[in-house]
């Protein structure tokens, strides 16, 4: 079976994110309130063969682990989808 | 018999030639060598230029620390052999875990093309032991990604350790930002804790020939040289 | 009259109808012309490409018989217009190989993706002549930066130029920006690529030998910008938006694969020919290569590799997604080809080859979908020879004077500094690497940018420039003027032009009142070419730079070339001593008509612009070159916008980098006594340069100046580090400090940027 | 209440994504079997005060459209944490 599989890789907390940082601002003055926290990363959609979905996550997370994330700065998520 | 350096051309690097003119007029034999080489052919040390390996799709490095070529430099640094990387080398030694720390995108969120003044910090590096420590040079950067990042621990292990080897820093009358990217303490550029792997976003071989008006990063490849032929010679 | 050949729809193909046909962009007359032409209605796909050929992105239908008056000749060409890029010789075997393309239409969309895409295409056109690319330039106008939207467009165009030649390793050492509001909604980015080759490397385009075979090498084909070089060819409206092809993605990543391949693939010897898929991609490059050759192709569009499923062939022949060369050889080195092309990651798939019947033919699985006598379908569109009639407005213009009285004159200057179009461009170019390659002897922020050719002593000086004020006033004089501040920029580095590729920005040609704008400054570039030995080796003409709310103002921007033997005696443009001499060379006549004086700071776009004087520039050119050789000065700056006083405050200033400004001491007192201080100051007539020297060599110089008939004024002495630029005239002193005036012309441009809300743009 | 909220930047379908294929053909070489139709966006994630999901869900689909997303380029997703 195909799955589609949704990754967030976003920066580590603690971690300063400029363009989160650069992003709130220009919501801000855009006049966009109430909004904070921003951090931004990166979205991968990928299709992946498995048997399941839970071997389509863990092929997911072994890519993380080696190539879609680097672990000194960055965390990710993952969501398989049917 | 001269040192033998070897240049690694990776898909998308792109300062591959300039760095083999630096590395020979400094008086080594340079050798340009494929990502798909299996072994070094015998070189005594390991150049990984600048340029765009993979485009710096995902993340720069990302994808070249992977290259065939890698599994030979890292045996070659494990061993204590010279490996040293310039801007998407550095990125790429990062990403390989040659040395600790992220090359994460400059903090003014543009690509920064530039002279910048780097302060030695170190003076029996591999590559800098023509100067003395506190020397300040002026030669160019250019990248998108070179703000050093490593958590509170490392930096301060960094600094602890004496394994930052150049600094950014300010000189009398310059009117843009000293540090061109955000880099957590200016750090331009470190080192491994065995000194054998050196890494930092300038580009010497840039400017290292006077023709162009300064050769202020020939010293680099001469330090890198004297290094090597001691070596060779011992 | 050929006889009938024979194509049939594709299946699920629409109808050729009027409707159709109208949405191809082809008038009454040039369908007729198609028809007879074929003897019968055309196929859709057979449609498709008479639109891309026939549009005048293509055909030049409305200026051809225009271009043909420039100058194409001389000792030093090597390759004249009508390949991919002109090539002119330099010492020693060497060659140079230059081009300017525009990509304002698409920039307009799409910022990033445009201004991307067309500095990909422009280094394309020149690797595809054996040359490796070693500089771009990139000439950019937009709207005023006080509209979010100009912003907008402005940090997109400028990280999209720099993304890609960044990521090529191809230092970018020159360009030039301007503001102004008849650019808001029609951004117009232009982007010159300079390569170097031995002339025996030299590659063409011209496709022969019957049974040859053609590949297409690079990436694979999807649906992007199909109909872009139609869409190209029209004004921007609300519909056209709505026709508006799905954007073009550039990779540079593979693009540079893509060059050294091919000059890999060149310099084997293994290939007949080679061309980019630039403009209307398969189409042009096909046709074209077999018009060349006067011989006739055969494609099977199902061979081809897509990157999308189901595309049928109007869309394989009409697709413009970048990054991809097609290539001409003889059966037995296809394997040979093909390896070259593996071993950087590409693929090379045979798709077509050369036959000899002169019909340019499409096969798609077994079916023949278009079959056309190929030398008309590059030649045959019908041309036009549009009305040209200069409007009354414009006559008024001419005779326009400022009403708003002047301010301070201290004031002037420094309003003029902050003036965006005045203003340095650093925080443009330090988005661009110019460092790379290791080659760069003068970066941006001089007069021209100077490369060092690789192994040898010599360099080429680069530039692009473009009055366009003064072409709106004047175009004739406006056409003169830019190829004249072309060549003073060049010759200021103590290089000699060498000829010029030109890229003609103006609205709709059906417009009398713009086709005469075109046919004047035409006329001007081709006088000035001939008076300075720069023949025209190519360039491009970019029409219907318009929308509802009117034209551009006419923009011919002129990129050209120059050789310096000595690359060690390369002249900058600032100031570098305290005490050295400072004169002027050429005569202030004190113009103010067309001034940026009087329309940035008095609000009056209007006055005669400068005559411009071919011989005074020739002159001057001269006495720069032979000055530069003798090792006699230290700066030499052109005057331009802003006149003596903004050149005099740049040199004090300083480089973009610099650590120290310096102060001047200047006495106009005893020249050009009938001037007033404003004239003196502001004025802008060309032909003229401050240049600096040891105190010394000023009277070699002078000698010199006088042995090319050009007048050389002493004016003063560059003063102590930080100071004051001092003018002092009769009992006037103005004095200004210098670090002001460097934060002033540094902060401009970031400072309105900084109220940037677009910092996703592109990334 | 504030809400934590997931926007997802993808580059439109047809488009061309050189960083999606560069990733795809990484994860190929490194012995990854089974992964397809690779493509490479923004993740952003940011608070945004609100009276309710919807109201936050209302306010980032403006924010996309001003800002956050090119709407010649990409596509967008929304998710809404409580
Ligand atoms: N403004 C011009 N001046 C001189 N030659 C021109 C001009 N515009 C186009 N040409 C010549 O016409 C030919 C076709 O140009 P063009 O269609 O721009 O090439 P491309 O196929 O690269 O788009 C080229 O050889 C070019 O040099
Ligand atoms: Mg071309």
């Amino acid at each position: 079976m195909t799955f589609r599989v949704q990754v967030r890789v976003i920066p580590r907390p603690g971690l300063l994110d400029p363009q989160g940082q650069a992003v709130e601002h220009a919501l801000g003055s855009l006049g966009f309130a109430g909004v904070g926290s921003v951090r931004v990363g990166k979205a991968i959609e990928l299709s992946i063969d498995a048997a399941s979905a839970d071997e389509a996550r863990a092929a997911a997370r072994a890519m993380c682990d080696r190539l879609l994330a680097n672990p000194v700065t960055e965390d990710y998520a993952i969501e398989v989808e049917a | 018999m001269s040192a033998r350096v070897a240049v690694v051309r990776f898909p998308g690097s792109n300062c591959e030639d300039e760095t083999l003119a630096a590395v020979e007029r400094a008086g080594a034999a340079g050798v340009l060598l494929d990502y798909r080489a299996t072994s070094l052919d015998g070189a005594d040390a390991v150049l990984l230029p600048g340029g765009f390996s993979y485009g710096d799709y995902l993340r720069s490095g990302a994808i070249a620390r992977f290259a065939p070529v890698m599994d030979a430099v890292r045996a070659h640094a494990d061993a204590g052999g010279v490996v040293i990387g310039i801007c998407n080398g550095f990125q790429i030694a990062c990403e390989a875990g040659l040395l600790p720390g992220a090359l994460l995108r400059n903090a003014q969120q543009r690509f920064t093309s530039r002279p910048v003044d780097v302060r030695i910090e170190r003076a029996d590096t591999v590559c800098t032991t023509r100067f003395t420590v506190g020397d300040v040079i002026r030669i160019p950067v250019a990248h998108g990604e070179g703000r050093y990042v490593a958590d509170a621990d490392t930096l301060d292990r960094l600094e602890g350790d004496g394994l930052v080897v150049m600094r950014y820093v300010q000189e009398d009358g310059a009117d843009a930002p000293h540090n061109p990217n955000g880099s957590a303490r200016d750090i331009a550029g470190i080192c491994n804790a065995a000194g054998n792997v050196v890494g930092f976003m300038p580009h010497p071989e840039r400017l290292a020939d006077a023709v162009l008006g300064s050769d202020a990063g020939h010293r680099i490849f001469t330090s890198l040289v004297d290094r090597l032929g001691a070596a060779v010679s011992a | 009259m050929t006889a009938v050949v024979h194509a049939e729809a594709f299946p699920g193909e629409r109808p050729v109808t009027d409707a159709v046909v109208r949405e191809h962009k082809l008038n009454e007359l040039e369908y007729t012309a198609i028809e007879r032409l074929l003897g019968r209605t055309p196929t859709l796909t057979e449609l498709g490409i008479f639109s891309a050929l026939w549009s005048e992105h293509c055909s030049y239908k409305h200026t051809k018989p225009v271009l043909r008056r420039f100058p194409t000749e001389g000792p030093q060409v090597v390759q004249g217009p009508g390949e991919n890029a002109g090539v002119l010789r330099l010492p020693d075997g060497w060659a140079v190989a230059f081009k300017i393309e525009s990509h304002n239409h698409p920039s307009a969309v799409e910022p990033y993706q445009g201004a991307a895409t067309g500095v990909g295409g422009i280094l394309r056109d020149v690797f595809t002549m054996g040359a490796r690319p070693v500089a771009v330039l990139n000439s950019l106008r937009l709207g005023p930066l006080d509209d979010p939207r100009n912003r907008y467009l402005f940090a997109g165009i400028v990280k999209g130029v720099g993304d890609y030649g960044n990521c090529m390793g191809v230092p970018t050492l020159g360009g030039e920006v301007s503001f102004s509001s008849c650019y808001s909604g029609n951004p117009l980015v232009n982007a010159m690529a300079v390569g170097i080759l031995r002339e025996t490397d030299l590659a063409t385009a011209r496709a022969h030998g019957v049974g040859n075979v053609l590949l297409t090498v690079g990436a694979s084909t999807g649906r992007d910008g199909i109909h872009g070089a139609s869409f190209a060819s029209e004004d921007l409206t609300a519909e056209s938006e709505k026709r508006r092809p799905q954007v073009q993605v550039g990779d540079p990543f593979t693009e540079k694969l893509l060059l050294e391949a091919s000059l890999e693939l060149i310099t084997s010897g293994q290939i007949v020919a080679i061309q980019d898929m630039g403009a209307a991609g398969l189409t042009s490059s096909s046709a074209e290569m077999a018009a060349r050759g006067g011989v006739g192709v055969e494609l099977d569009t199902s061979l081809v590799p897509t990157r999308e499923p189901g595309m049928t062939p109007y869309e394989i022949m009409l697709s413009e997604s970048q990054e991809r060369m097609l290539v001409v050889a003889e059966p037995h080195q296809v394997e040979r080809i093909q390896a070259i092309c593996r071993k950087w990651e590409l693929d090379a798939t045979p798709v077509g080859r050369v036959t000899d019947d002169g019909i340019f033919r499409v096969i798609h699985d077994g079916r023949t979908v278009a079959a056309i006598p190929g030398a008309e379908l590059v030649d045959g569109c019908p041309m036009y020879a549009p009305p040209a009639e200069e409007s009354p407005k414009a006559r008024q213009r001419r005779s326009l004077v400022p009403v708003k009285a002047a301010p301070d004159l201290h004031l002037v200057l420094e309003q003029l500094l902050d003036a965006p179009t005045i203003a340095s461009k650093r925080w443009v170019f330090e988005q661009y690497d110019s460092t790379v390659r290791a080659g760069s002897a003068i970066l941006p922020g001089g007069d021209a940018g100077v490369l060092r050719v690789p192994g040898t002593r010599f360099g080429v000086a680069m530039t692009v420039d473009c009055n366009a004020r003064h072409v709106l006033l004047d175009p004739y004089e406006g056409g003169k003027g830019a190829v004249a501040e072309a060549a003073r920029n060049i010759a200021c580095t103590g290089a000699r032009p060498l000829g010029i590729t030109d890229c003609l920005n103006f609205g709709n040609p059906q417009v009398p009142a713009i086709f005469h704008q075109f046919v004047e400054a035409c006329r001007g570039i081709a006088e000035a070419c001939i008076a300075f030995d720069t023949p025209v080796t190519g360039g491009n003409v970019s029409l219907y730079n318009q929308n509802p709310d009117g034209a551009i103002d006419p923009t011919p921007t002129i990129g050209m070339v120059g050789l310096i033997d000595n690359i060690t005696l390369a002249v900058p443009s600032h100031f570098r001593h305290e005490g050295d001499a400072i004169l002027l060379l050429g005569t202030p006549k004190g113009h103010l008509g067309g001034s940026a004086y009087w329309a940035e700071v008095l609000d009056c776009v209007g006055g005669p612009p400068p005559p411009v004087d071919l011989a005074a520039e020739r002159g001057l050119q001269e006495t720069l070159i032979a000055a530069a050789a003798s090792g006699l000065l230290m700066s030499a700056h052109d005057l331009s916008e802003g006149g003596l006083a903004v050149a005099l405050g740049e040199c004090c200033i300083g480089g973009p980098w610099a650590t120290t400004t310096f102060g001047c001491d200047v006495e106009l007192g005893q020249h050009a006594d009938q001037l007033t201080d404003e004239q003196w100051l502001f004025g802008e007539e060309g032909a003229r340069a401050v240049v600096s020297c040891s105190p010394q060599h000023v009277a070699e110089l002078q000698r010199l100046a006088a042995s090319h008939a050009i007048p050389c004024h002493y004016l003063g002495l560059v003063a102590a580090p930080d100071g004051e630029m001092r003018v002092r005239r009769r009992e006037r002193v103005y004095a200004w400090p210098v670090r002001r005036l460097r934060k002033l012309h540094l902060d401009a441009i970031p400072r309105r940027m900084a109220a940037d809300t677009t910092v996703i743009a592109g990334s």
